[in-house]
């Protein structure tokens, strides 16, 4: 009896375990860049405007060598092994998958830090209300790295971050 | 054997080694540093090189020496120098040794006399430190360029640390920069073969220069899929980003490159591995030689034209790359493998499902065998073809399945135990005639031998963490990581750098050892089997009715002894 | 005219054969491109298309343009088979890796170049005729990706991906836990060592919630305790032990407070740690 | 036999010689699908593949005239031969010593191969000319011998009129084995397609060819093998019915059971050939030769009147 599968008329599912394409969500994406950090094939980048304050997190699935180091590094669970494998196209741009997000300003001087937005909302949750002055630190975390400096607070959003990223 | 006992008779074996080198060299040598557990690095002067590494490769008393890996470095950051080791192994289970014989060559004087006309073997290694560091060997018989390709200007050399990894120069692609290729012999044609051809899966140049249609000599250009990894491994990823393009050294033995590395690795920076762990890593490792092995078993069919075994080996094949899948995520490719352990554990579902395919493996192999040697056209194609002698294939440090169809007794998993091998029973199949039916022999039982593995690893794996971890490798810690990778012994150099990056790493693939033999093995053979030949020296046939016998009287390979498998398989191997 | 026969020849730029393989592969039983008129063409001559693997190499880029050029003059359909062929791969800026100048070596572009198109650009330029790129990425693919490529290739199928641009308008989430979120991290990270990264969001999730369940360090032992009898997986068993272990410690550690007598607790965490390390795992 | 029933099957005749090839190596390559345990190509793909090579353009490695006109040579001599042999009661075209005609065109098809691989300087092309000559030097003979002693038999040097005629004694029943086996390698079927080997020689003379050209030429390579083997298929059914089939009734019946056998034939080929690996030239050189020294024990057999 033949063997053979009836793929490509009949669809099949991966299976759970499989190592599909990488799929950011970009509703829990809070642009830290440790997938950046993580990815052997530069298939993910992170590239900053600070003129407009941005920060993109770019995702080429046609770059990606699928070793799910990402899905590894995330702290929010947005990036994520998919079980998907039908992602052949003509065209590379299909490929790609942008997320812009906001880069958080400093309200003391106004210049654009090098976080997001998302990145300070996240380190404030993880930030042990308990074990300092919550306010205090608060408080300084939500300044730029030079205005800080000014302040000379200790780096307890770098603190925070080390833990996320 | 036990694990202790082992470790107390070796380590006696390896101080009556050790000791013999030092006392006979005792004037020459500069320096004795024990990196790890098996491996000496003895410094001595470049100079007696030849002498120092003669000694030692052609000791009549020392089983299956072998020159495993060859490192350039270049240390001028650190000493203003350049280095060069040569790793030699002991095999054929009498000692777990490896040395080291370091020497310091100034950048002033880049030469050093080299070892090829003792040791036919070094003739790539040290063609490539001429390539990519520009040192070098007098004395070399061939000193054509090897691993840059052709366009690539002289005197440029990308392994020294002040070039940078992205650069890429070029020179004028013309026919004077076009690889030159030796005259052919009086009276021969030229029978160019590849790059582009069908049957040869990865692309190099052979030009067979024939008479009729058998082949007089043997001429290649190869390293078409020279990709830098060393350099890109050196500079852009770190310890563990390494471990994946180590796996996609070769599409086909991954796991043990990536394996080989992370032993490199760990055995430099003194990272435990947890036992589960070690399991894990050997079930994979021998997951991938099953498929490989299906792999090449079946292109060799397919290189004679017998579809219906090329086939029928694929779809057993399939199967274990399913269950690839299923523990790792990927077919092949698994990226189970970093530094400290493994990266998915085999909860109980996926150990059923191990049990599962293999069980249905072992039937479906025997049959497929069975099948294939019945064919007589096949058996016709495969017998007295491509013999490599035992002299050519030690003269070469050829290794795995291609030396061990040639009588060479030695695998890395049993010679040097690494990962869980050390726990576990297995034999290593010799034979001694040397041509592709041999070959093809030493795959089949290898199969069933992994499948034995297998159960056994599956029986006794201990609990515990899957990842150890670790915080930092200390700088400039030198090691050599080994595995036996479906071809034979792959061997994996490391010298630990700062900023949690390499700072020195060599790639030694066993095709890189076996490949120098192959004009040997062609020499008056067929233009016909030239690609069979190139074939077996990775893939091979089939295996016989012994495989049945071996199954229909017990269940267990065991119960053969290695006399009675023998018997079997020269019955077999003299035709069906 | 849709074509029905599609003869592919085979062109390995520099892969590591992994991609090599299943092309093979979908030529064998259970995938067999043969039904969809597929074969592999033994000379570049006779092809349609040309299946590219490999991140083109310098040294294989001169035989590659001849082969691309010994093609008949159409379709020349390149399909590009694999991350490597698509973009270059995780070895794009080696330096023995073919990329055009303008490409760069260590650039910001999007999508990544690199790889066959690299070969195409250049000889499109040269005035060659080259066919579609039907770009199938993956490492290597699954044999089912390239037949989807195939079928793609030949109109069989519709693409499914589409390039996606998200910005601060489709909203944020901040999910919350049962457990404070430091100390999931925590637990998270400690779990990659037990039972690895892809088990451990199932194994963490389960662990919340019993956390939720339980009133005090008592009750959620007792919940554990139920949990692996019920679960016969005794790696998952064992992670849970972990897991509570850790937990217990970490509240501690950060001084909150814990319901229970304090030396209970302490008890209770040396006899977890000896029968997490005592009985773990099958035997 | 009348006009109407010679022009009829000659119609049909050409129908099947141009159209019927594709047809049984779309049902070959099924049937070793179906060994393999895969689905394989539909039966009509080697239809598609040739409507496709012949609608290309191709690309011409050289400019010598001979690379041209070879495909075209081929195809015509591939469709005389196949003209020589019967179709029911019909031979489309039939004169005495077309016995010689049919072999002579017969090897006008490798002699056409071997000009287009002569006519490049390519080694793949090269080697597989070389090895078409080789082998059609070992088996042509066989082959001319097993016909001139069913010749002999049947007093007749028309080809298509041998297996009205042929009696069955010792000798005939030896040229008929050999009859098979010449078929069987002149086909060039594995174990015996060394010429064409894809994974050896790249297909060898093939490998240059391209377009419609290349289209042609296999054309006519399956038009070939659909000639030896329905001279087979012929010399094997007309013997059977030759006594109860009589008028255009009985010519019809002949055709049926004619399709029938060379289906069967191809169907046994196709098992065999996937049961089998390529041998070397000089193997099959060798075997050959051995084949030879017989054939001409059964022509002396027959001469004797055996």
């Amino acid at each position: 009896m033949a063997v053979t599968l009836k793929y490509p008329f009949v669809k099949i599912e991966a299976p759970p375990e499989y190592r599909g394409v990488p799929h950011i969500n970009p509703r829990l994406c809070i642009g830290c860049g440790a997938c950046v950090n993580a990815c052997p094939a530069d298939a993910l980048l992170r590239i900053d405007d600070y003129e407009k304050g941005t920060r993109k997190i770019v995702l080429d699935v046609g770059r990606c060598i699928r070793c799910a180091r990402c899905d590894e590094a995330c702290p929010t669970g947005a990036i994520r092994m998919t079980r998907n494998f039908e992602v052949a196209t003509l065209d590379r741009k299909d490929h790609v998958e942008v997320v812009e997000l906001r880069l958080h300003r400093c309200p003391n001087c106004g210049s654009y830090t090098d976080y997001t937005e998302r990145a300070l909302e996240k380190a404030l949750q993880i930030l042990p209300e308990g074990l300092f002055d919550g306010d205090e630190i608060r408080k300084r975390a939500i300044l730029c790295r030079n205005c800080r400096r000014k302040l000379t607070v200790d780096d307890a959003v770098e603190a925070s971050r080390e833990v996320v990223e | 054997m036990k694990e202790w006992a082992r470790k107390i008779t070796d380590e006696k074996v390896r101080e009556r080694y050790v000791n013999e080198v030092i006392e006979r060299f005792r004037d020459k040598i500069i320096r004795v540093e024990r990196n790890a557990d098996n491996q000496w690095m003895i410094e001595i002067r470049k100079e007696d090189l030849p002498e120092v590494i003669g000694y030692i490769i052609n000791h009549p008393e020392w089983k299956e020496t072998q020159l495993s890996t060859m490192v350039g470095a270049d240390e001028r950051p650190l000493r203003g120098k350049f280095s060069l080791i040569y790793w030699i192994s002991i095999n054929g289970a009498s000692g777990d040794v490896f040395f080291g014989i370091k020497t310091y060559i100034s950048e002033d004087d880049p030469k050093f006399p080299s070892v090829t006309p003792i040791h036919p073997g070094a003739n790539w290694y040290e063609r490539e430190v001429k390539d990519l560091l520009g040192l070098i060997p007098e004395g070399h018989p061939d000193p054509r360029r090897l691993v840059l390709p052709d366009d690539w200007p002289e005197g440029v050399y990308p392994l020294r640390k002040d070039f940078h990894y992205t650069d890429s120069p070029k020179r004028e692609f013309t026919d004077e920069t076009k690889y030159p290729y030796r005259e052919p012999p009086k009276g021969t044609a030229v029978f160019p073969l590849g790059p582009y051809h069908v049957a040869l899966d990865e692309p190099g140049h052979f030009r067979l220069y024939v008479k009729g249609e058998e082949i007089v000599d043997v001429d290649y250009r190869l390293f078409y899929q020279h990709r830098g990894i060393e350099k890109i491994g050196e500079n852009r990823l770190t310890y563990d980003q390494v471990n994946f393009i180590a796996e996609r050294i070769c599409g086909i033995c991954g796991t043990a490159h990536a394996l080989a590395y992370a032993q490199a690795v760990e055995a430099a920076g003194g990272v435990e591995v947890p036992e589960r762990a070690e399991y894990i890593r050997t079930v994979m490792a021998e997951i991938e030689r099953l498929h490989s092995h299906l792999l090449n078993l079946g292109l060799a069919c397919h290189d004679v034209g017998f579809d219906k075994g090329f086939m029928d080996a694929f779809r057993l094949r399939e199967h274990v790359m399913w269950l690839a899948e299923r523990l790792t995520g990927n077919r092949k490719t698994y990226g189970m493998v970093v530094i400290g352990g493994v990266r998915r554990d085999f909860l109980e579902y996926r150990r059923s499902m191990i049990e599962k395919v293999i069980r249905e493996l072992r039937e479906g192999f025997q049959k497929w065998a069975d099948q294939t040697l019945s064919t007589k056209t096949f058996v016709k194609r495969c017998e007295g073809v491509g013999v490599l002698s035992y002299k050519d294939a030690k003269r070469w440090s050829s290794v795995g399945p291609w030396a061990r169809g040639s009588g060479r007794d030695l695998d890395a998993r049993r010679d040097h135990p690494f990962a869980a091998y050390k726990y576990l029973d297995f034999k290593v199949p010799v034979y001694k005639e040397g041509d592709v039916l041999a070959r093809c022999l030493v795959r089949a039982e290898e199969i069933l031998e992994s499948i034995w593995i297998i159960e056994q690893a599956l029986d006794e794996m201990p609990g515990g963490d899957i990842l150890a971890e670790w915080k930092e490798i200390p700088p400039y810690q030198e090691a050599v990581g080994f595995t036996e990778a479906p071809r034979g012994e792959d061997v994996h150099y490391v010298m630990t750098g700062e900023g949690n990056r390499l700072y020195r790493w060599r790639i030694r693939a066993s095709t890189y050892n076996n490949f120098p033999a192959l004009p040997d093995a062609m020499r008056g053979n067929s233009v016909a089997d030239a690609v069979l030949i190139i074939a077996s020296m990775d893939p091979c046939y089939s295996c016989t009715e012994r495989v049945q016998v071996v199954d229909a009287r017990s269940g267990k390979v065991r119960v053969l002894t290695e006399k009675e498998l023998t018997e079997l398989s020269r019955k077999a191997s003299r035709g069906v | 005219m849709r074509l029905r026969s599609l003869y592919v020849f085979h062109l390995d730029t520099g892969a590591c054969n992994g991609c090599e393989i299943e092309l093979f592969d979908i030529l064998t039983p259970y995938y067999d491109a043969e039904r969809l008129g597929v074969r592999l063409a033994a000379s570049p001559r006779h092809a349609h298309a040309m299946a590219a693997t490999g991140p083109l190499t310098r040294q294989a880029y001169y035989a590659a343009k001849e082969a691309i050029k010994a093609m008949p003059p159409k379709p020349r359909i390149i399909v590009a088979i694999g991350t490597c062929a698509c973009s270059g791969g995780i070895f794009y800026n080696g330096y023995p890796i073919y990329r055009r100048p303008e490409s760069g070596r260590e650039g910001q572009e999007y999508p990544r170049r690199g790889g066959i198109f690299e070969l195409v650009q250049d000889l499109r330029d040269e005035g060659e005729y080259v066919g579609p790129v039907v770009y199938i990425p993956g490492c290597p693919p699954r044999p089912e990706e390239i037949l989807y490529g195939v079928a793609l290739a030949l109109g069989l199928v519709e693409k499914q991906v589409k390039g996606e641009y998200y910005t601060e308008e489709v909203g944020f989430e901040l999910p919350e836990y049962p457990i404070e979120e430091r100390i999931r991290l925590s637990l998270r990270e400690r779990l990659k060592y037990v039972v690895g990264y892809f088990d451990r969001e199932k194994v963490l999730e389960d662990f919340m919630g019993l956390v939720a369940k339980a009133k005090s360090a008592e009750e959620l032992h007792g919940l554990i305790q139920g949990y692996c009898l019920k679960n016969p997986d005794p790696r998952v068993s064992l992670a849970m032990r972990v897991l509570k272990r850790e937990f217990l410690r970490l509240k501690e550690k950060y001084g909150w407070e814990v319901k229970g007598s304090a030396e209970a607790l302490q008890g209770e965490v040396r006899g977890l740690q000896v029968s997490a390390d005592g009985d773990a795992g099958p035997r | 036999m009348s006009g109407y029933e010679r022009i009829a099957f000659s119609f049909i005749a050409v129908c099947l010689i141009l159209f019927l090839p594709p047809l049984l190596d779309g049902v070959a390559r099924k049937i070793k699908a179906k060994i393999q345990l895969r689905q394989g190509a539909p039966i009509l793909q080697t239809y598609y593949d040739l409507v496709t090579f012949l609608s290309m353009e191709p690309v011409y490695p050289t400019e010598r005239l001979a690379f041209r006109l070879a495909p075209y040579i081929a195809f015509a001599s591939a469709v005389s031969a196949a003209l020589v042999l019967p179709y029911g009661r019909v031979i489309p075209v039939s004169f005495t010593g077309d016995i010689f005609v049919f072999l002579y065109v017969l090897a006008m098809v490798s002699i056409a191969y071997m000009i287009a691989g002569f006519s490049l300087n390519n080694t793949y092309t090269n080697t597989g000319a070389n090895r078409e000559m080789m082998i059609m030097l070992s088996i042509e003979p066989v082959l001319g011998l097993a016909i001139g002693t069913l010749a002999l038999n049947a007093h007749t040097l028309r080809i298509g009129a041998i297996p009205f005629a042929v009696t069955f004694t010792l000798s005939v029943l030896l040229a008929y084995g050999l009859l098979a086996y010449s078929v069987y390698v002149e086909g060039g079927f594995i174990p015996f397609d060394v010429a064409e080997a894809e994974q050896e020689i790249l297909e060898g003379v093939f490998s240059e060819y391209s377009g419609y050209l290349l289209g042609i030429f296999k054309w006519a390579l399956m038009i070939k093998r659909f000639a030896l083997l329905w001279l087979l298929s012929s010399f094997i059914s007309i013997p059977l019915v030759r006594n109860i089939a009589s008028g255009a009734l009985g010519g019809a019946l002949i055709l049926v059971i004619q399709l029938m056998v060379l289906f069967l034939l191809y169907t046994s080929i196709a098992v065999i050939e996937s049961m089998n690996a390529r041998l070397r030239i000089e193997q099959i050189i060798r075997q050959n030769a051995g084949v030879f020294v017989c054939s001409i024990a059964v022509l002396v057999l027959a001469a004797l009147g055996w």
